[in-house]
């Protein structure tokens, strides 16, 4: 029962003017656009301010990671992946170590996974920061984002102190981590997660409350959740369409089975949904920090992992719950110590292939608000 | 014949071009307003704002940034239409500007205290469309002309609640003059006592007229780059949207200052050792503020609801406010 | 709202071997081969009949694998190309890869876009990657590289021109240098 | 399913004025802005800023560069021959280092060089400041990389709950991770941080009297060290930080020297690649050396390196360089 | 402005008396309009750079124009593929005369992590002049506020009628961009 997709081409008879002949105007927005999160173009056509077709054009962020990959060894992988969703670079490289360390059954001591949930939690926290202060900037609210830096910034602080960097860590190893956290990180990370919990009703009460934010966002960029499981949307879009599936529960890799948290549900999937579900999502990520770093355990950060690390022949298919969505590795191994091959399969690529239908019809405007409510990366999308 | 200074004073040309001289006063308000703007906006977001530029606490940023303008290069694209696309700016500060003739400072510090001054000043502010109008053609560029239809469509439609507000304040103090208008609300501005609904109405109709947030669409920086402006660059854009997107401001409010707030009347009997346009410049500065303020807290509105939001809601109550004044009027009630 | 799909109200898992027997059946002749490896089944397919398997797997009621993953290929030079088809299904939890083994010179396979709509991006991706021909799919346009861009970058066959063209620092000597990469 | 529900259908107005409160209580509150050129915020240790290049620990193995993902790290020299000291042994040639460059226009900032450097040349210094007019001189030469090191901070002290790497003994069955030779007793969070391994006590002092000796010590430096880092200006909590680290160096120099012999170190297994001794006794070696490198009256930082390429060898099994 | 020989005019060197290019200068140092052409990861720490922490307006930087007509800095962050350059180098030419352009990042300074791929242009002054090139991958944003310092150190002491003289003066005719739609 897969709805057969409409042909794009065909233009639907939006013409009201009855007899005068109106021509569509081209438009076409990006790929250097202040709204969209770096290059992403769209070809718009346009009958008045109501669009008609659009169909995203992608390509302007394609670096060819995928080629890269097959010339260098896991340790210089891992720093690569993290550029390519660039809010979230822990996130990018736990399925990479994963798969290696499913292929040669290596076992990761306690402390390292829960060090490792806690810097996928914080990481997650820093991208729904970004896109909570972004979604605002484009609607013309710059002060949010002003206010999201400013919690970003803090945790941020407590990611360089443990891995040194700020954006991109390659902190994560095949086996566990690379070193053990400093003194004083545990304290660091505890308030920033705390001063973000506090901050987050200025963000309800400065966005979601605001009458003109509602008028903007409420019912506009509806997402029909069979169109979305048909494009293999995943990720908090999915989530607000208000189907379930978070790879932290459906599939709980580390120890995610051990925290209680709970994954907010959207009801119509719209604009409005989304934005709220990413801030709930924040709350929860706070609370899985919260319980890490309670039930930190002692112990090594890395398990015993062979110097030089050779993989055995054979096919794997890993996926973890990326901020934006559901991160997959297909690696393909011939028994060197580079991967033969490495399909990634981002969630931004498939989020933004729904986009196509889901801008027909909208203002133009209102593609301003839907594209800023995908939460998309362009480095995700292109790979 | 002893020609006195009390004749020179008195001859009509010159004590014009004195009183013209209160317009040159205008360029450098735009800069301090520019200046407060960026501090402000930038306490509001939890940082400092401009530091460097002339050492303490960067007061001279927005005269170094009207400096560079001057030395920017004009590019005009081969396709636009030149003479318009040179005239805009001048319609723009034009519009802007001449709303301060009929501003009353104190009781004669006005430069022409019009018997319909406040007709004037209304006729007077919604030339700038016209410029808007000219830029989003002129400027040869789709995003442009979208942004001058928007704007066009926008100022038309909050023309209406600003002159009906305006009218039942006309009504209230029975009078066009601004000064007589002032004077009628010696000692109780009329926003507290008979014109609170009014008060409100003409705030918001003012902000759309500046274009400002939440009424910003026609400069959208999200959806059509700058609007109607996008092609201006140098002093075109200095001048044309910058200055005199400030000068409308503080015209407005000074507008809104004078019909709402008693302009250069004190506000208090005890108060009246504060001279005339100190009064005048607090009230002012006080819209601003406020103005400032809205622009750095709210998103902003999408095209039809701005229009939903002026016909539908702002037109209709500022009739049932006119009602309500001329009830209260025929009562002798006020 | 649209009433969301069977896949959001009952949700039970189901173990990967038994899910695996179910898919076996269902595809009966049609799946050459089906096994589970670290919890995922994989399916070898025939080039000719990938439609129709997939829609088995997406219509069936007791599969619904509605969840469209992703499409890619995998390039193994001289035994030709080997297509990957990664279906999810939410309602039992399990994931389904399907392999379509197509040979190396002009390798082509029906398109999928008229069953999964998402697969539309993903073919277009693998057609200018491998050069592989996806016939019945819509427009099938080069997606990521400028249109003027000629070679497949994906094929082990296309060299990196930097890692040729710039000697290698780490060579410990000439004769390893010349070799242009590192030879672990 | 969700509250939002509520959310949407407040009535107009309380939104708008609660967002005017928030900017209007955010406009009257102190900014959190650090000015850059005037005050630089503390970074911490570990900050990947650029790095920074000991000459003398380098013996040209070659591996940085070879590791390296973007070919950054160009490096030339040559052999020479010395005379050994002792007569009749024929002279050991080894490299000596002409030109190790680092591009960082191409660098990526990864730390495999670092990570991967066995004989501790390279460190990384949170230092930033360093953008170029032209791209060649973001070339920085051997000299260059040398005065970072004056940049470089100490290594930030571990979280109480670290341990060294498990131990992989050749059995296959994964035994119980051996519990750390130190009875390291869950340290108490807030409190004085958790007693060093078990130490020799000098003969004579009670179990009690020893430990309230050394936990003395330990505050004064502490409260030197926070004194001076406040009159420095740094930020409180880094300052705290900082004291707490000198108050754990202290506390371990204040061992007394008798440290009880390291477990014999085992034989040097036959070369397979996870040869060498196992982790804990590398981890006593280490501590062996930095304390005699501490009595010594070195400066930390060399005891430091010193310590960690001793480790590093006892754990390979190796024989250090060139003697 | 004399007309030579080939029509364009050329631009005399005039001497400038010291206090008026002092002044010209320093409105230049200080109000140094930025164009936001955020491409890859470095776009991030380049916005975290304007956020309340490191606060770029502090030096006068000013992350307002969202078109390249009002901006005299280009601040490239981010990788510069094949397919970006040409956009790159159209905005470029867009921008008003005494334009500035910081490179940021290794990616845009010479290809960076990415320079063995098959669709990075390594290094964006292959493209278009750069003037301050800023090392890192990302750079810290305060990184970024170290390289705006040394350019405006460069503008401060900089020669306008050297940057002119003998330069032809050409009004660039940008044939029709008003068909073909936006940037």
């Amino acid at each position: 029962m897969g709805t057969v997709p409409e042909d794009l081409t065909r233009v639907p008879d939006l013409s009201s003017t009855g007899g005068l002949h109106t021509e569509e105007m081209v438009l076409n927005v990006g790929p250097q656009h202040p709204a969209t999160h770096g290059v992403l173009r769209v070809l718009v056509s346009v009958d008045g301010e109501r669009i008609v077709r659009a169909e995203p054009v992608i390509g302007y962020m394609h670096r060819g990671h995928e080629k890269l990959v097959e010339q260098r060894d896991f340790r210089q992988i891992t720093n690569l992946l993290s550029r390519m969703d660039w809010l979230s670079g822990i996130n990018n490289e736990i399925p990479a170590s994963l798969a290696v360390e499913r292929m040669l059954e290596l076992e990761v001591p306690r402390r390292a996974q829960y060090l490792r949930v806690i810097l996928a939690e914080l990481n997650r926290i820093t991208n729904h920061l970004m896109f909570t202060g972004s979604f605002g900037l484009e609607l013309g609210a710059t002060t949010p984002v002003m206010y999201a830096f400013r919690e970003r910034e803090l945790i941020q602080e407590a990611l360089e102190l443990v891995t040194g960097g700020r954006m991109h860590f390659g902190f994560i190893r095949p086996g566990g981590l690379k070193e053990d956290v400093p003194r004083g990180f545990v304290e660091l990370a505890r308030r920033g997660v705390r001063q973000l919990v506090a901050k987050i009703p200025d963000y309800e009460n400065l966005l979601m409350g605001n009458e003109i934010f509602k008028q903007r966002t409420v019912g506009v960029g509806r997402l029909d959740p069979a169109l979305a499981l048909d494009h293999g949307v995943s990720g908090p879009i999915l989530r607000a369409c208000g189907i379930p599936y978070d790879i932290r529960k459906v599939d709980p890799y580390l120890v995610y089975d051990e925290f209680e948290f709970d994954t907010p549900l959207g009801a119509q999937g719209d604009s409005f949904d989304r934005f709220w579900v990413l801030v709930q999502e924040m709350k929860e990520s706070a609370r899985i920090v919260e319980q890490a770093l309670d039930g930190l355990p002692e112990g090594s950060h890395i398990g015993a992992v062979p110097k030089r690390l050779t993989l055995p022949k054979g096919q794997i298919y890993c996926h973890a719950e990326n901020p934006l969505g559901e991160l997959g590795y297909y690696l393909v191994s011939d028994g060197g110590n580079k991967p033969y091959r490495l399909k990634i399969r981002t969630p931004s690529f498939s989020n933004i292939s729904v986009a196509a239908h889901m801008l027909r019809g909208a203002f133009v405007p209102d593609m301003i608000a839907i594209l800023g409510s995908m939460f998309f990366v362009v480095g995700d999308i292109d790979r | 014949m002893v020609t006195t200074l009390h004749h020179i004073l008195a001859n009509s040309i010159v004590l014009l071009a004195l009183k013209l001289g209160i317009l040159l006063l205008l360029l450098p308000a735009t800069l301090v307003v520019g200046y407060v703007e960026l501090k402000v906006m930038a306490h509001m977001q939890h940082r400092l704002g401009p530091m460097y530029a002339g050492a303490y606490h960067g007061w001279a940023q927005t005269l170094a940034d009207g400096l560079k303008f001057i030395q920017k290069e004009d590019i005009m694209a081969a396709a636009t239409d030149r003479t318009v696309f040179s005239m805009v700016p001048y319609i723009t500060m034009l519009g802007a500007a001449l709303t301060f003739v009929v501003i009353p400072f104190s009781r004669h510090g006005v430069i022409a205290n019009l018997d319909i001054g406040l007709f004037y000043a209304l006729a007077v502010s919604s030339i700038s469309v016209i410029g808007v109008l000219a830029a989003g053609w002129a400027s040869a560029n789709k995003y442009s002309l979208m942004g001058g239809l928007r704007a066009a469509a926008q100022l038309i439609a909050y023309e209406l609640p600003l002159v009906l507000a305006a009218a039942a304040v006309a009504m209230q103090a029975g009078s066009l003059s601004l000064v007589s208008i002032a004077e009628a609300q010696r000692y109780v501005p009329f926003a507290l006592w008979a014109q609170p609904l009014g008060f409100l109405i003409f705030l918001a109709a003012a902000t759309a007229e500046v274009s400002r947030t939440p009424f910003d669409m026609p400069v959208a920086e999200a959806e059509i780059i700058t609007g109607a402006f996008t092609e201006y660059s140098a002093m075109k854009f200095a001048f044309g949207l910058f200055a005199a997107e400030y000068i409308a401001m503080i015209g407005m409010s000074a507008l809104a200052a004078t019909l709402f707030l008693g302009g250069y009347v004190p506000l208090l009997p005890q108060l009246r050792f504060v001279p005339g346009p100190v009064w005048f410049l607090i009230k002012t500065g006080l819209l601003i503020f406020l103005l400032i303020w809205i622009r750095w807290t709210f998103p902003r509105l999408r095209e039809d609801q701005l229009q939903k939001f002026a016909w539908k809601v702002l037109i209709p109550l500022s009739l049932v406010n006119i009602f309500v004044t001329g009830a209260l009027k025929l009562a002798h009630w006020t | 709202m649209a009433t969301p799909p069977r896949s959001l109200r009952s949700w039970e898992r189901v173990d990967p071997e038994e899910f695996s027997r179910r898919v076996a059946g269902k595809l009966g002749d049609a799946a050459a081969s089906v096994d589970v490896r670290n919890g995922t089944i994989h399916v070898t397919l025939p080039a000719g009949d990938v439609v129709g398997a997939a829609r088995v797997l997406k219509e069936d009621p007791e599969l619904d694998c509605a969840y469209f993953n992703f499409l890619s290929a995998v390039d193994w030079e001289a035994e030709g190309f080997e297509v990957l088809v990664a279906l999810h299904s939410l309602t039992y939890g399990n994931t389904v890869i399907a392999h379509v083994r197509l040979p190396a010179e002009s390798p082509s396979m029906a398109s999928l876009t008229a069953l999964y709509g998402g697969a539309n991006w993903h073919e277009r991706e693998c057609a200018e990657m491998f050069g592989i021909d996806f016939d019945g799919h819509p427009n099938l346009v080069k997606l990521y590289l400028p249109e003027d861009f000629e070679g497949y970058p994906l094929r082990r066959s296309f060299k990196l021109a930097s890692r040729r063209y710039k000697a290698w620092p780490g060579a410990k000597d000439e004769e390893e240098a010349a070799a242009g990469g590192p030879l672990r | 399913m969700n509250d939002e529900s509520k959310l949407k259908k407040a009535t107009f107005g309380t939104g708008l004025l609660k967002g005017l409160g928030i900017t209007m209580r955010h406009m009257v509150s102190k900014a959190v802005t650090v000015q850059y050129p005037d005050e630089i915020a503390p970074l911490p240790p570990r900050s990947r800023g650029v790095i920074a290049l000991k000459e003398e620990n380098c013996t040209m193995c070659m591996l940085c560069a070879r590791e390296c993902p973007d070919w950054c790290i160009y490096i030339e020299g040559h052999k020479e021959r010395r005379e050994s000291r002792g007569e009749g042994k024929r002279a050991k040639a080894f490299n000596v280092l002409d030109r190790f460059a680092i591009d960082y226009a191409l660098c990526m900032y990864c730390g495999i060089c670092v990570e991967v450097c066995p004989y501790d040349a390279l460190f990384w210094s949170p230092e930033f400041e360093y953008a170029e007019g032209d791209i060649t001189r973001l070339t920085h030469e051997m000299e260059r990389l040398e005065d970072w090191m004056r940049t470089v901070l100490p290594p930030s002290p571990l979280d109480d709950g670290a341990k060294g790497p498990e131990i992989k003994s050749a059995a296959p069955v994964v035994p119980a991770p051996a519990a750390a030779p130190a009875a390291a007793a869950p340290a108490p969070v807030e409190t004085a941080p958790g007693p060093p391994p078990a130490a020799g006590r000098p003969a004579g002092m009670s179990e009690a009297e020893f430990v309230e000796q050394r936990a003395a010590a330990g505050r004064l430096v502490r409260q030197k060290v926070y004194e001076e880092e406040i009159a420095k200006g740094s930020e409180p909590r880094i300052a705290e930080a900082r004291s707490k680290a000198a108050e754990m160096r202290a506390r371990k120099a204040t061992l007394p020297e008798t440290e009880p012999a390291p477990p014999v170190t085992p034989a040097p297994a036959p070369s397979r690649p996870a040869a060498g001794m196992s982790a804990a006794d590398a981890a006593a070696v280490r501590r062996k050396v930095y304390e005699e490198e501490i009595a010594k009256g070195s400066d930390p930082r060399i005891a430091e390196a010193r310590s960690k390429a001793a480790e590093l060898r006892a754990r390979k099994g190796t024989k250090g360089p060139g003697g | 402005m004399t007309i030579d020989g080939d029509g364009r005019e050329r631009v005399h060197r005039v001497k400038l008396p010291k206090s008026v290019s002092f002044l010209l200068n320093w409105s230049r140092k200080y109000s140094l309009w930025m164009f936001q052409f955020g491409l890859a990861c470095c776009s991030i720490e380049f916005i975290a750079s304007a956020m309340p922490k490191h606060d770029i307006m502090r030096l006068g930087v000013i992350p307002f124009p969202a078109s390249p007509r009002q901006a005299d800095l280009m601040v490239v962050a981010g990788t510069v593929t094949d397919k970006m350059a040409p956009a790159v180098k159209r905005v470029y030419e867009q921008m008003p005369e005494p334009k500035y352009v910081i490179s940021m990042g290794s990616c845009s300074n010479c290809g960076g992590p990415y320079w063995d791929s098959y669709c990075v242009t390594k290094g964006v002054d292959q493209i278009i002049p750069v003037d301050v090139y800023v090392p890192g991958c990302p750079p810290r944003p305060e990184g970024l506020l170290y390289g705006i310092v040394r350019l405006q150190n460069k503008i401060q002491n900089e020669n306008i009628p050297e940057r002119w003289s003998g330069h032809a003066a050409k009004i660039p005719q940008i044939m029709g961009t008003g068909r073909s739609g936006g940037i």
